[in-house]
């Protein structure tokens, strides 16, 4: 009962400001409402008991690349609003991939839900009233069995780092 | 105990809204922080499963999901810094030449 | 929702719905704004400001923000490492565990001093 | 009964702890915020030997309320050209993100609004860091150049500093090994140290931050009134600047939190396993005992009859706090005594959050301003590599006392002293590499002069 509240609660601001991100016209008013929405799927991911991913969520996206984004939207004068939609056909287009998509995921899930012994009807999950430590189980899970992957990631990261510095730092240096 | 399929419709949802923004945008930015929100809805996926088969590999995974959303959007808002620098614009209908 | 959560959840909704009652309702108290339109204009010290002051800024603050996500990334990944090091310690997998922070600090240690050597980190 | 009530009945009967605490922190905290910038008022004047506010209350003790009613019934001015929706909104943002941080602080073993959260520590850092976004939105939505300015510079330095203070958090979470709050105090008590003796440079390099962080001098550059009027906060006025202004005072008690918690021994008594000094256990009921001494001593010579009466105010409330402590104590068997631990506990911890503020205005007051730049160097070219290298110290000190049993103070010690040397060799490096960039600088700016 509570627990179906709580989702509701959470996944009705998710889709409601991600609605309002690509309507807004003006850039910051998206941002606040992308900020909105990852708070509100940061909530979802607690109630899914992810507790280290939840405060990820918070702390990597909503305090490090939202920052990001807003200081660029700044930057850039990207704050005024500006023309919208590129043509009718674009809308049309747009409506069409959307809907096809959301009908072949949606009839795909809710079949999937009803077929026995099967699909969706996954076993059990453990009830946990007690937290078992997440953090830790995470981090037992990260180095023993994703080691490789996650310094691949890191390299990944100092790429990223990389290029971006030589990309922006070329403007700075020969104004 | 909530069914997933709930989960699995919020993540649709989302994901078709970041389709969507992505598809009928002009302005880059917009169409950046759509691609947030796209891979914000696989994320919930992924976290929903792995709650689900009680193996804590999904959310390992939707951690590495984020470090490559932080990597994407500083190498994506480089290459709008560096074309605004150029051309004075950051609509995405204008961005028309292979190179400059 | 993790029984522990619900009075956190709980308590941010009251922590935000304390500026938001206190502004709405002192709203109606406080005597509302009089005066003509030189008061509305932007205090910058006496001057009339010329253009809107959303303008163009310094593409330094960019870089200072894109190299503080990526170095919080990193410390994202150091927190699950550090609060497990001394287990690993207990089981005698200390060269494990120093040697997978070697390659990682490695990783990052080269990512610095190159900053270092380009000058991106003369950030002002 | 209604089932529904039943279960809420039995969700309060198993929380009301922290159900109490979260109503009091959002009742007090602002109080205690008011207060705060009273006792900064005061030691700002008695470094030169003033006085301070000393008219409205007794010592200027109801200064704080007056200056409180008097924000809230101000005018209340947005500019034309300001972007209302994020105008209101910022504000409102930074001050909910510095009070829900306090959500997962432990002041002392009971008070906590959130018992038996595994990520307590993660969570008091990460909600703290929403705040640069109310700060950027709010110089964003003024529309002035001198709010953009200080939005920009100040999120700059938060941010900035916010990776240091992540590294040092680092250095002491490998001592602790865990993010729940109460575990992390507990661990020092088994570990037998404060943290801030096994981790001397992760302590400071987190003091250090932590003054960056909370934007004040003399990293309080987005303010820096000689330069850019007051920031971010230029347009704000009445209500909405003391949110600004709550914020920035309930982020000071949030960082003097954290440092307290995971340095400075939380709870705990100073020396919580050595037997004979259990008489410190005492102090608490002393040192009010004495306040109260002295308030009963000096209330006769005030020169005017609301003084004394305040004094003697404040004199009965001490004794009545120390009485309670005193049967809270583990001799009488009044049930009071339950609640030994966590009256005294948080004793202990307040003493220490204010002794950490109280640095935090000493500094203030003492040292002048940094640019922009000399900030920047230092956050990215001198504190980073520092908390970086001082994690790998901890960790190889750690890795000695356990695999090759070296005495642990004796590993720390090396350690910190082979951290130091690094820090000194980066120093010097600093010092080339910046002199020759200063010289590089100069010699353009002679050509430019030249040429033109």
């Amino acid at each position: 009962m509570l627990d179906s509240v709580i989702f509701y609660f959470f996944a009705g601001i998710a889709v409601i400001s991600a609605a309002l991100m690509v309507t807004r016209r003006n850039a910051i008013h998206s941002a606040v409402f992308l900020i909105t929405t990852l708070l509100a799927t940061a909530g979802i991911f607690l109630q899914l008991r992810a507790e280290f991913l939840f405060i990820a969520q918070i702390i990597l996206y909503v305090g490090g690349i939202m920052v990001l984004f807003i200081f660029v939207i700044m930057l850039v004068r990207l704050d005024v609003p500006l023309p919208q939609i590129r043509s009718g056909l674009q809308k049309w287009i747009a409506l069409f991939v959307a809907l096809t998509v959301g009908v072949e995921a949606g009839v795909v899930i809710f079949l999937a839900r009803k077929a026995p012994g099967q699909g969706l009807l996954i076993p059990n999950p453990a009830p946990a009233d007690k937290l078992p430590p997440n953090t830790e189980e995470l981090a037992n899970s990260l180095f023993r069995s994703y080691l490789l992957p996650f310094e691949i990631a890191s390299v990944l990261l100092l790429v990223a780092m990389v290029g971006a510095v030589v990309m922006a730092k070329k403007r700075t240096e020969a104004p | 105990m909530m069914p997933i399929g709930h989960y699995l419709f919020l993540s649709l949802a989302l994901f078709l809204i970041g389709v969507i923004g992505v598809i009928t945008r002009r302005n880059v930015i917009i169409v950046l922080m759509s691609i947030e929100l796209i891979l914000n809805a696989v994320n919930i996926n992924l976290v929903a499963f792995s709650r689900y088969f009680g193996d804590v590999a999904g959310q390992v995974f939707a951690l590495f999901i984020i470090a490559d959303a932080a990597a994407e959007a500083a190498v994506g808002l480089g290459i709008i810094i560096a074309f605004f620098h150029n051309r004075e614009t950051v609509l995405a209908d204008e961005m028309d030449l292979l190179k400059w | 929702m993790p029984a522990a959560y619900i009075p956190l959840l709980l308590f941010s909704l009251l922590v935000l719905t304390f500026p938001v009652v206190t502004l709405v309702v002192f709203k109606c108290i406080r005597p509302g704004s009089r005066g003509g339109p030189a008061k509305f204009q932007p205090y910058e010290c006496g001057i009339l400001p010329e253009t809107s002051a959303r303008g163009r800024y310094s593409a330094r603050f960019y870089i200072i923000g894109m190299l503080f996500v990526v170095f919080e990334v990193e410390t994202i990944f150091l927190f699950p490492w550090a609060i497990l090091f001394r287990t690993w310690l207990a089981q005698h997998l200390a060269a494990f565990a120093l040697s997978y922070m070697f390659v990682f600090l490695g990783i990052l240690l080269v990512g610095y001093v190159w900053l270092y050597k380009k000058g991106a980190l003369d950030l002002a | 009964m209604n089932p529904t009530l039943h279960s809420i009945l039995a969700f309060v009967q198993t929380w009301w702890v922290e159900l109490l605490c979260a109503v009091l922190i959002v009742l007090v905290v602002p109080l205690i915020a008011g207060y705060l910038a009273l006792v900064e008022r005061k030691v700002m004047a008695d470094m030169p030997a003033r006085l301070g506010p000393m008219r409205v209350g007794p010592p200027g003790l109801l200064q704080p309320i007056a200056d409180a009613l008097k924000l809230l019934i101000k005018e209340d001015s947005i500019p034309d050209n300001a972007d209302r929706f994020i105008f209101w909104l910022a504000p409102v943002l930074s001050v909910t993100a510095a009070l829900t941080s306090m959500g997962a602080v432990a002041f002392g073993p009971w008070f906590q609004a959130a018992r038996d959260i595994n990520i307590g520590l993660l969570f008091v850092v990460g909600v703290s860091s929403l705040g640069p976004i109310g700060i950027v939105l709010g110089g964003w939505a003024s529309n002035n150049h001198y709010s953009i300015i200080g939005a920009l510079r100040s999120t700059a330095q938060l941010i900035s500093y916010e990776t240091t203070a992540g590294f040092a958090l680092v250095s002491g979470l490998l001592l602790a090994g865990t993010l729940n709050v109460r575990a992390i105090v507990e661990a020092q008590r088994t570990d037998h140290a404060w943290y801030i003796f096994l981790a001397p440079v992760g302590f400071s390099t987190y003091l250090i931050a932590s003054i960056a962080e909370t934007n004040r001098a003399p990293f309080d550059l987005p303010a820096a009134a000689s330069e850019l009027v007051a920031g971010y906060m230029t347009e704000y006025s009445g209500f909405r600047w003391s949110l600004y202004f709550l914020a920035e005072y309930a982020n000071m008690i949030v960082v003097a939190s954290v440092g307290t918690t995971l340095f400075l021994g939380g709870w705990l008594r100073p020396f919580p396993n050595v037997h004979w000094l259990g008489w410190l256990d005492a102090a608490p009921t002393l040192l009010l005992a004495a306040v109260g001494a002295y308030c009963v001593f000096r209330a006769g010579k005030q020169p005017a009859r609301l003084q004394s009466l305040v004094m003697w105010a404040v004199a009965f409330s001490s004794f009545v706090v120390s009485a309670i402590f005193v049967f809270a104590s583990p001799f009488s068997h009044l049930p009071l005594a339950k609640m030994h631990d966590g009256l005294y506990g948080a004793f202990w911890f307040l003493l220490k959050v204010s002794a950490y503020i109280y640095i935090f205005m000493w500094l203030r007051f003492a040292l002048p301003r940094f640019r922009f730049e000399q900030l920047m160097r230092l956050g990215w070219h001198i504190l980073i590599p520092l908390a970086l290298v001082n994690v790998v110290g901890v960790a190889i000190a750690l890795a000695l006392h356990s695999e090759f049993s070296w005495n642990r103070w004796l590993a720390t010690f090396f350690t910190t002293l082979a951290t130091l040397g690094a820090a000194m060799m980066l120093l010097r490096w600093n010092d080339k590499y910046s002199a020759a960039a200063a010289l590089l600088a100069d010699s353009s700016i002679a050509e430019d002069l030249h040429a033109g």
